[in-house]
C-alpha cells in the first residue's frame, strides 16, 4: 500500500484531457457552415431528432462509463489477491441488459421514423419553387425553369418559401449540403435525386460537396443566398436581363414580367460612357477570340457552350471557381492565367493568354452584373 | 523441423523452445507451422501498420493549416485511399489473422491448423498482394478513388491510367488470401478441438474467430464480383457501372457495402474476442454470462448481413428502405451491449491486476462506448443525413476502429506477446505507451466530431479559411503526431524486451485456456500430449488437464514437412495481376501456367516426408 | 430427424437413378409450362417451386445432404439462406428504384 | 490432393468425426453461394434495363439450352455413379463413370460454346448492352466452374488408370463431387432465372 492513489492519479491525465478536448472542441466559431446552427425546417427537424438521440447518449455514456471506472477502481486488487467468487453469469441481470438498451432504441426509432417519413418523401407544397441542381466536377449549376435562369455556385432562395430542388449529375457522383439548410442528398448520375426545405432567416450560407468526387473535390463549394422575397425578386429581374452591352447585338429579350420594371438597372440605350463600351467590345472579341466560348454561355452572344459555367452574370455572383475565391479582378485574372493552379485538375485549360487580354477579358466578365 | 530434430528435445521444454524459431530464411519461406506463420503475418502487418500511419501522418500535417499547400490534392487522394485500404486489408486484418495462426491452434489443443500449407499460402498471398497493391505508388501513383472506390469515379473515362487497376486486382488478390485463411480456420475450429472441447467450451476468442471466419468467407464473394464488373468496365468496355449506357453506379455501392459492413465486423470481432480473454485472466473469474457473450458475438455478425444501405442514408433509398436499415442496424447496438455489461460484470467482484494488456482492454471499452454511441446516432437515417461523409463518421470510425479494434489488439500483443516470444514486454514502458496513446487518441480525433458536425466533409484535401474548422484541426494535427510517437515507444518496448525482458516461463498471467499449459514459446509441435477439456477453463477447474501435455516420456509427434508449393502459388497468382495492370497477355499466362504447375505441385506433393 | 453419422449410409444406386428421373421430368415440366399460355399468370412462382425442388432433390441425394452430418448441412443452408435473403432485399431496393429513379 | 489432411487426421481423430477436407468443401460451397448470389443479382438488377438490343427474348434458345442442362442433370446422376462404384472399389466402373462424368461436362461446354459464338453472331457482345455483359458474366463465370471441374474430373480419370485411385481415395472422389453437384445445382437456377423467367 505504498502508493493507494496512484491508479487513481494516473487517471488524472485522462479526465483533464477529455474536459480539455471538450472544452477546446467547442471553440474557433462562428460555424457559418454548422450543422447545430439550423436555419430551415428541414434542418430544424433533423436537429432536433439529432439532440434527442445526444440526449440519451449522453445517459447511457455516463452510467456505462460510470460503471467500468467503478469496477476498475473497486476491485483493483491493492494487497495481493482477493479472494474471487467465480460467478459465471445471472440470466436476469443478462435480461435486463437486453432490454434496457432495447427500450431507449425504441424510444431513439420512433422520432427516428417519424422524421424519415417526414423529409424522405417529395414535397406536397404546390407554391414550392423549383430549382435544378447539376453537379459536375467540380462546380454547381443551378437552373430555375420558372424564371429561365441559369447561374452557377450561387444560389439565391426566397426566404419562407419552399424551395425544392432536384439533383442530377453531369459526370461523377456528388453530394448535395448546406448544412444550414439540412442534411445532405447524393447527386447520382442516372438517377434524380430530390430535397426540399424552407429557409427561415436571411444571410448568406455556404455549402460544399459532399461525396467524393476526384481531385478537386475539397473545392467543390457553393453558396446559398437567403433573402427577402422582394430582393429574390430583384435578383432574378437581374438575371434575366441579357448580359451588360449585348443589347446592340442582340434581338431585345423577351419583356420581363416579373415586376422587373421598376428597378431596371442598366437600361439598353447607350448611356454607357465611351471607356466602358471599349472595354465590353474589347472584351468581347477576346472572348469570342480565345476558344471560351466552346465551353461558356453567354446569353445573348454567340458564346452558347455548355460544359462549363454560364457566365451571363457572372460579375454579379459573390465568388468564383465554385465559391473557392472572392470575386475580384485580381483573382478573375489569376484564374484567367491558369484555372489548374487554383483548381488542381480543372477541365478548363490553361489558355497561355497575354496580359492585355487577360485584363480585357477581366474588365469585360466583371462587367457582366 | 522435422523428425530427427527429436533427439535433443528431451530435456524439457526450456531446450525445446530454442527450436522453435531456429534455420534460417529458406526455412521461414517454406514453413507451414501456424506459429511461425502467425509471427510473418504479425511482422508483415506491423510494418503496413506504419505504412499506413505514415500515410495518416501526412494526410493530418496536410489538414494542420488551412489552404495549406504541402501536399497537392493528386498526391492527398491517393493517401487517404491508401490510408484506407492499408489500415482494413494490410494492417488490422493481418494483425487479426497473425493472432488467429498463432493463438486458435494452442487454445483448442490441437497442433496445427488443418492445412498447414493452405496456411502458408494465405499469407504469402496476402505478403506478395500487400507489395503488389504497395508498389502502385511507384508505377504511375496509388489508388486514389478512396477504398470504397465509388463507381463511376472509377471508370477509365475519370480515373483512366493503371491506379485503379491496382486496386482492383489488389483487393482481389487480397480476397483471396482472407477466404482461404478463413475456411481453414473454420474447418480447424469446427474438427481440430481437444478431446472434451465441446463448442460451448472454446475460448472466446477462438469463437470470435470461427464468427468472423464465416463472414469472411460470405462477405469476399459480394466485393469480388463488384470487382470483376469494375475490372470488364475498364478492361472490356462493358458498361455495368456507365449511366450512359444504362448502368447503375449504385449497384456497386450496394455490392461494396454487402462486403463492407460485415468487413466493419471481421475489423472488430476478433478485437472483442481479445477482450474477452483478457479480462477474465486479470480479473481472476470467469468470463461473466459466456453464453450471452458468445451469442451476441454470432447475433452481431448475423445483423451485419442486413445493414449495408446504412452506409448510403443519403442515395435516396425512399423512406421505407431507410426506415428498414435503421431498424436493423440499431439492432446491432444491442447485442453489442451485451457484451459491455459483461465485460465490466466479469470485472465486478473480481480482483483486477493492473497489469498493461488490462490497461488496453478497459481503454478498449471506454473508446469503444464512445465509437459505439456515435455509431447509434447515425443509425437513425434522418439524423445521419447531416452526419454521413463529414467529419463525424471520420470520427465515428476511428472510435471503432482504433480505440476499439487498435486497442483490443494492443491488448492482445501485451498478453500474448510472453506466449510468442518467451519475453515479457516491459510493464513501465508499456503503460506509458499506453497512456500516451490515449491521450493523443482522443485529442486527435475527439474534435472531429466536432468539425464534421460545424460542416467540414471528410476526403477533402484542404478546407478554407473561415469556417471555423482551424484550432480543432491543429488539435487533431498535433494529437496525430503524439499518437505516431506512442507508437515508437511500443516499438521500442518491443526491441528492448526481446533482447532484456524478463523471461515469461509457460504462464506468466495465470491463464486458464489452454495456451498456457505449454512452454514459451511453445514447442513446434505444441502439445506433445493431447490435452483433454473437461470445463471453460481448463487451467482453473480442479485437476486441471487429464494429462501432462509436455510429458517428455511422450513419443514426439510428426509434423507435416515445409513446402515451398504455398509460396510459388502464392506468387503465380501475383504475376497474373501483374499482367492484367500491364495489359500484357503473355504474363498473364505464364503467371496461369506458374499456378497450374504448383496447384498440382502442390497436390502431389505428400503432407509428410 | 436423419441418424448422424453412419458411414456410407448412402442411397443406392436404384435410388440415384429414381432421382435422376425425376430430374429429368422436372425439367421437361418447366419447359413444357414455359410453352403454355394458359399458365403465364403463375409462370415465375410455378418455375421457382419447380427449380427449387430439383435443387433439393440433387443437394439432399447426390450431395448426399440428407444422410450426412448436421454439420455439412449447416455449413450449406446458412450461407444458402444468407445469400438468398440478400439477393431477395436487393431485389426489392431496386424494385423501388425501377419506379422511382428510372422515371428520371 | 489426396494427401492434403493426412497429418492433422492423424494428429487428431477429428473432433467431429468429420473428414477436414469435406468440411473445407462445404464451407467453400457456402462461400460459392454469395458468389453466384452477388452475380445473379446483377443480372436481375439489370434485367430489362439494356438500352438497346438484342435483348434476351430474340436470342435464347430454350429448346436448345434445355439439352445441355439435361446433360449436365445426367452428369451428376454419373458422378454419383462414380463415387458409389470408387466406394466399393469396383476401379473398372469408377473409370468408366468419371470419365462419362467428364465428357458430358465437356458436351456441357460445347453446348456453352456454341450458345455464346451464336449470340455473338447475331450482334450480341460483351459490351453491346447490359443484357450481353450480366448474361456473358454469369453464365461464363458457371461455365468456368465447369471447366475447372472438367480439368478435376480428368485428373481423377488419369490417376485411376494409373491405378493410383482406389477405394482408399472415395474421399476424393466425394469431395470432386460435392463440387461437381454443386455447379450443376448453380445451373438448375440460372436455367430458371435465366432462360423461362425472361
Amino acid at each position: 500500500m505504498r502508493h493507494p492513489w496512484r491508479p487513481l492519479k494516473s487517471a488524472l491525465p485522462i479526465f483533464a484531457i477529455v474536459a480539455l478536448t471538450g472544452l477546446l472542441s467547442g471553440c474557433g466559431g462562428p460555424f457559418p457552415q454548422s450543422a447545430l446552427r439550423p436555419a430551415s425546417d428541414f434542418a430544424t427537424s433533423l436537429d432536433d431528432l439529432f439532440r434527442g438521440i445526444f440526449f440519451w447518449a449522453v445517459i447511457v455514456f455516463v452510467l456505462v462509463e460510470g460503471a467500468l471506472l467503478v469496477a476498475v477502481f473497486r476491485f483493483r486488487d491493492r494487497e495481493g489477491k482477493r479472494d474471487v467468487k467465480h460467478v459465471h453469469g445471472n440470466t436476469i441481470l443478462e435480461i435486463s441488459w437486453t432490454l434496457a438498451p432495447a427500450l431507449i432504441l425504441v424510444l431513439i426509432a420512433v422520432p427516428t421514423i417519424r422524421t424519415i417519413w417526414e423529409v424522405d418523401r417529395p414535397t406536397t407544397d404546390p407554391d414550392a419553387l423549383l430549382i435544378e441542381a447539376v453537379g459536375r466536377q467540380w462546380w454547381w449549376e443551378f437552373r430555375y425553369p420558372e424564371f429561365g435562369i441559369v447561374t452557377a455556385n450561387e444560389i439565391h432562395v426566397p426566404v419562407g418559401r419552399t424551395i425544392d430542388i432536384r439533383l442530377t449529375s453531369a459526370d461523377v457522383i456528388h453530394s448535395f449540403w448546406f448544412p444550414r439548410a439540412g442534411g445532405k442528398r447524393d447527386v447520382i448520375p442516372g438517377h434524380e435525386n430530390q430535397l426540399w426545405f424552407k429557409m427561415d432567416s436571411v444571410g448568406v450560407f455556404p455549402g460544399q460537396c459532399a461525396e467524393f468526387c476526384g481531385m478537386s473535390h475539397a473545392l467543390m463549394k457553393m453558396e446559398m443566398v437567403s433573402e427577402s422575397a422582394e430582393d429574390f425578386e430583384a435578383w432574378v429581374a437581374l438575371q434575366q436581363q441579357p448580359a451588360l452591352g449585348t443589347g446592340d447585338t442582340a434581338p431585345p429579350a423577351e419583356p420581363q414580367e416579373v415586376g422587373a420594371g421598376e428597378e431596371m438597372p442598366e437600361p439598353r440605350a447607350d448611356p454607357l460612357d465611351a471607356e466602358l463600351r471599349a472595354v465590353l467590345d474589347a472584351g468581347n472579341q477576346a472572348f469570342l477570340g480565345s476558344g471560351c466560348i466552346a465551353c461558356h454561355r453567354i446569353e445573348g452572344t454567340v458564346a452558347a457552350g455548355v460544359l462549363g459555367p454560364d457566365l451571363t452574370h457572372v460579375g454579379s455572383r459573390r465568388k468564383i471557381a465554385a465559391g473557392i475565391l472572392d470575386n475580384t479582378p485580381e483573382n478573375m485574372a489569376n484564374w484567367l492565367r491558369d484555372p489548374s493552379a487554383l483548381k488542381p485538375g480543372s477541365l478548363m485549360p490553361t489558355l497561355n493568354l497575354d496580359e492585355d487580354t487577360i485584363r480585357t477579358l477581366v474588365a469585360y466578365l466583371e462587367s457582366l452584373k | 523441423m522435422s523428425v530427427t530434430e527429436a533427439s535433443h528435445d528431451t530435456a524439457g521444454m526450456t531446450a525445446v523452445h530454442e527450436g522453435t524459431y531456429s534455420g534460417g530464411l529458406w526455412s521461414w519461406v517454406t514453413t507451414v507451422d501456424h506459429k511461425r506463420i502467425g509471427i510473418m503475418y504479425a511482422v508483415f502487418a506491423f510494418f503496413f501498420f506504419l505504412v499506413g500511419g505514415l500515410e495518416a501522418l501526412l494526410i493530418r500535417i496536410q489538414l494542420g493549416s488551412p489552404e495549406s499547400t504541402l501536399i497537392d490534392p493528386d498526391l492527398y487522394n491517393q493517401l487517404f485511399t491508401m490510408h484506407g485500404t492499408t489500415m482494413v486489408f494490410l494492417a488490422v486484418m493481418p494483425l487479426s489473422a497473425a493472432f488467429f495462426n498463432f493463438m486458435v491452434p494452442l487454445q483448442i489443443g490441437a497442433r496445427d491448423v488443418a492445412f498447414p500449407r493452405l496456411n502458408a499460402f494465405s499469407l504469402w498471398v496476402f505478403v506478395f498482394g500487400a507489395f503488389f497493391l504497395n508498389s502502385s505508388f511507384l508505377f504511375g501513383g496509388a489508388p486514389d478513388a478512396g477504398w470504397f472506390g465509388y463507381a463511376n469515379l472509377t471508370s477509365t473515362q475519370y480515373s483512366p491510367g493503371v491506379r485503379i487497376d491496382f486496386w482492383v486486382l489488389g483487393l482481389q488478390i487480397l480476397g483471396v488470401s482472407s477466404i482461404a485463411a478463413a475456411l481453414n480456420f473454420i474447418v480447424t475450429i469446427i474438427n481440430l478441438r481437444a478431446p472434451g472441447m465441446s463448442l460451448m467450451r472454446m475460448p472466446l476468442f477462438t469463437w470470435m474467430t470461427f464468427v468472423t471466419s464465416f463472414l469472411l468467407i460470405l462477405a469476399f464473394p459480394a466485393i469480388t464480383v463488384g470487382l470483376v464488373l469494375l475490372m470488364f468496365d475498364r478492361t472490356f468496355g462493358t458498361a455495368f457501372f456507365n449511366p450512359a449506357a444504362g448502368g447503375d453506379v449504385l449497384l456497386w455501392q450496394h455490392l461494396f457495402w454487402i462486403f463492407g459492413h460485415p468487413e466493419v465486423y471481421i475489423l472488430l470481432l476478433p478485437g472483442l474476442g481479445i477482450i474477452s480473454e483478457v479480462i477474465p485472466t486479470f480479473s481472476r473469474k470467469p468470463l461473466f454470462g459466456y453464453p450471452f457473450v458468445v451469442y451476441s458475438g454470432i447475433l452481431i455478425a448475423f445483423l451485419g448481413f442486413g445493414v449495408w444501405a446504412h452506409h448510403m442514408f443519403a442515395v435516396g433509398l425512399g423512406p421505407i428502405g431507410n426506415t428498414v436499415f435503421s431498424a436493423t442496424t440499431m439492432l446491432i447496438a444491442i447485442p453489442t451491449g451485451v457484451k459491455i455489461f459483461n465485460w465490466i460484470a466479469t470485472m465486478w467482484g473480481g480482483s483486477l491486476r493492473l497489469k498493461t494488456p488490462l490497461y488496453f482492454a478497459v481503454g478498449f471499452i471506454a473508446m469503444f462506448i464512445i465509437g459505439g454511441l456515435s455509431g447509434v446516432m447515425h443509425s437513425s437515417a434522418a439524423a445521419d443525413l447531416q452526419q454521413t461523409d463529414s467529419y463525424f463518421v471520420v470520427a465515428h470510425i476511428h472510435y471503432v476502429l482504433f480505440g476499439g479494434v487498435i486497442f483490443a489488439l494492443f491488448s492482445g500483443i501485451y498478453y500474448w506477446f510472453p506466449k510468442i516470444t518467451g519475453k515479457m514486454l516491459s510493464e513501465r514502458i508499456g503503460k506509458a505507451h499506453f497512456w500516451l496513446m490515449l491521450i493523443a487518441f482522443n485529442l486527435t480525433f475527439f474534435p472531429q466530431h466536432y468539425l464534421g458536425m460545424h460542416g467540414m466533409p471528410r476526403r477533402t484535401f484542404t478546407y478554407q479559411e473561415g469556417l471555423g474548422f482551424e484550432a480543432m484541426n491543429l488539435m487533431s494535427t498535433i494529437g496525430s503526431l503524439v499518437l505516431g510517437f506512442s507508437i515508437l515507444i511500443f516499438l521500442w518496448n518491443v526491441l528492448h524486451s526481446l533482447r532484456k525482458g524478463e523471461s515469461a516461463g509457460p504462464d506468466p498471467w495465470g491463464g486458464a485456456t489452454l495456451e498456457w499449459a505449454i512452454a514459451s514459446p511453445p514447442p513446434h509441435y505444441n502439445f506433445r500430449v493431447e490435452p483433454a477439456v473437461h470445463s471453460r477453463d481448463p487451467l482453473w477447474s480442479e485437476g486441471g488437464l487429464d494429462v501432462d501435455v509436455n510429458d517428455p516420456a511422450a513419443p514426439e509427434p510428426h509434423m507435416p514437412s515445409p513446402s515451398l508449393w504455398p509460396c510459388i502459388l502464392a506468387f503465380g497468382l501475383v504475376v497474373v495481376a501483374i499482367g492484367a495492370v500491364a495489359k500484357t497477355l503473355p504474363v498473364v499466362l505464364a503467371g496461369a501456367g506458374v499456378v497450374v504447375v504448383a496447384i498440382y505441385g502442390w497436390a502431389f506433393q505428400p503432407l509428410e516426408r | 430427424m436423419e441418424n448422424s453419422v453412419t458411414e456410407h449410409d448412402h442411397a443406392s444406386v436404384k435410388t440415384y437413378l429414381v432421382v435422376a428421373a425425376v430430374l429429368g421430368i422436372i425439367t421437361a415440366v418447366e419447359v413444357a409450362i414455359f410453352y403454355i399460355d394458359a399458365l403465364r399468370p403463375v409462370l415465375v412462382p410455378l418455375l421457382l417451386t419447380l427449380s427449387a425442388a430439383k435443387f433439393t432433390l440433387v443437394v439432399s441425394f447426390f450431395m448426399h445432404l440428407k444422410y450426412d452430418s448436421k454439420i455439412f448441412r449447416g455449413l450449406f443452408v446458412g450461407p444458402l439462406a444468407v445469400a438468398v435473403l440478400i439477393i431477395l432485399a436487393m431485389l426489392a431496393l431496386f424494385g423501388v428504384f425501377g419506379g422511382g429513379g428510372g422515371a428520371a | 490432393m489426396s494427401e492434403t489432411a493426412a497429418a492433422s487426421a492423424e494428429m487428431h481423430h477429428t473432433s467431429t468425426g468429420l473428414p477436414n477436407r469435406k468440411l473445407l468443401m462445404w464451407a467453400f460451397i457456402g462461400s460459392e453461394c454469395m458468389l453466384f448470389g452477388s452475380l445473379i443479382i446483377t443480372y436481375l438488377v439489370y434485367r430489362g434495363r439494356s438500352i438497346v438490343g438484342p435483348y434476351p427474348e430474340e436470342l435464347l434458345n430454350i429448346p436448345f439450352i434445355t439439352v445441355t442442362t439435361f446433360v449436365l442433370l445426367m452428369s451428376s446422376l454419373t458422378m454419383v455413379l462414380a463415387l458409389a462404384a470408387v466406394q466399393r472399389n469396383d476401379m473398372r466402373q469408377g473409370k468408366l463413370w468419371l470419365l462419362m462424368t467428364a465428357l458430358l461436362g465437356l458436351v456441357f461446354l460445347s453446348g456453352q460454346v456454341y450458345e455464346f459464338s451464336h449470340f455473338v453472331h447475331e450482334g450480341l457482345g460483351l459490351t453491346t448492352n447490359l443484357f450481353g455483359a450480366s448474361f456473358f458474366l454469369l453464365t461464363g463465370t458457371h461455365g468456368a466452374h465447369v471447366f475447372v471441374g472438367v480439368i478435376w474430373l480428368t485428373t481423377l480419370f488419369v490417376l485411376a488408370v494409373r491405378g493410383k485411385l482406389t477405394s482408399a481415395n472415395a474421399e476424393t472422389v466425394e469431395i470432386t463431387g460435392l463440387y461437381w453437384h454443386f455447379v450443376d445445382v448453380v445451373w438448375i437456377v440460372l436455367f430458371t432465372i435465366i432462360y423461362l423467367l425472361v
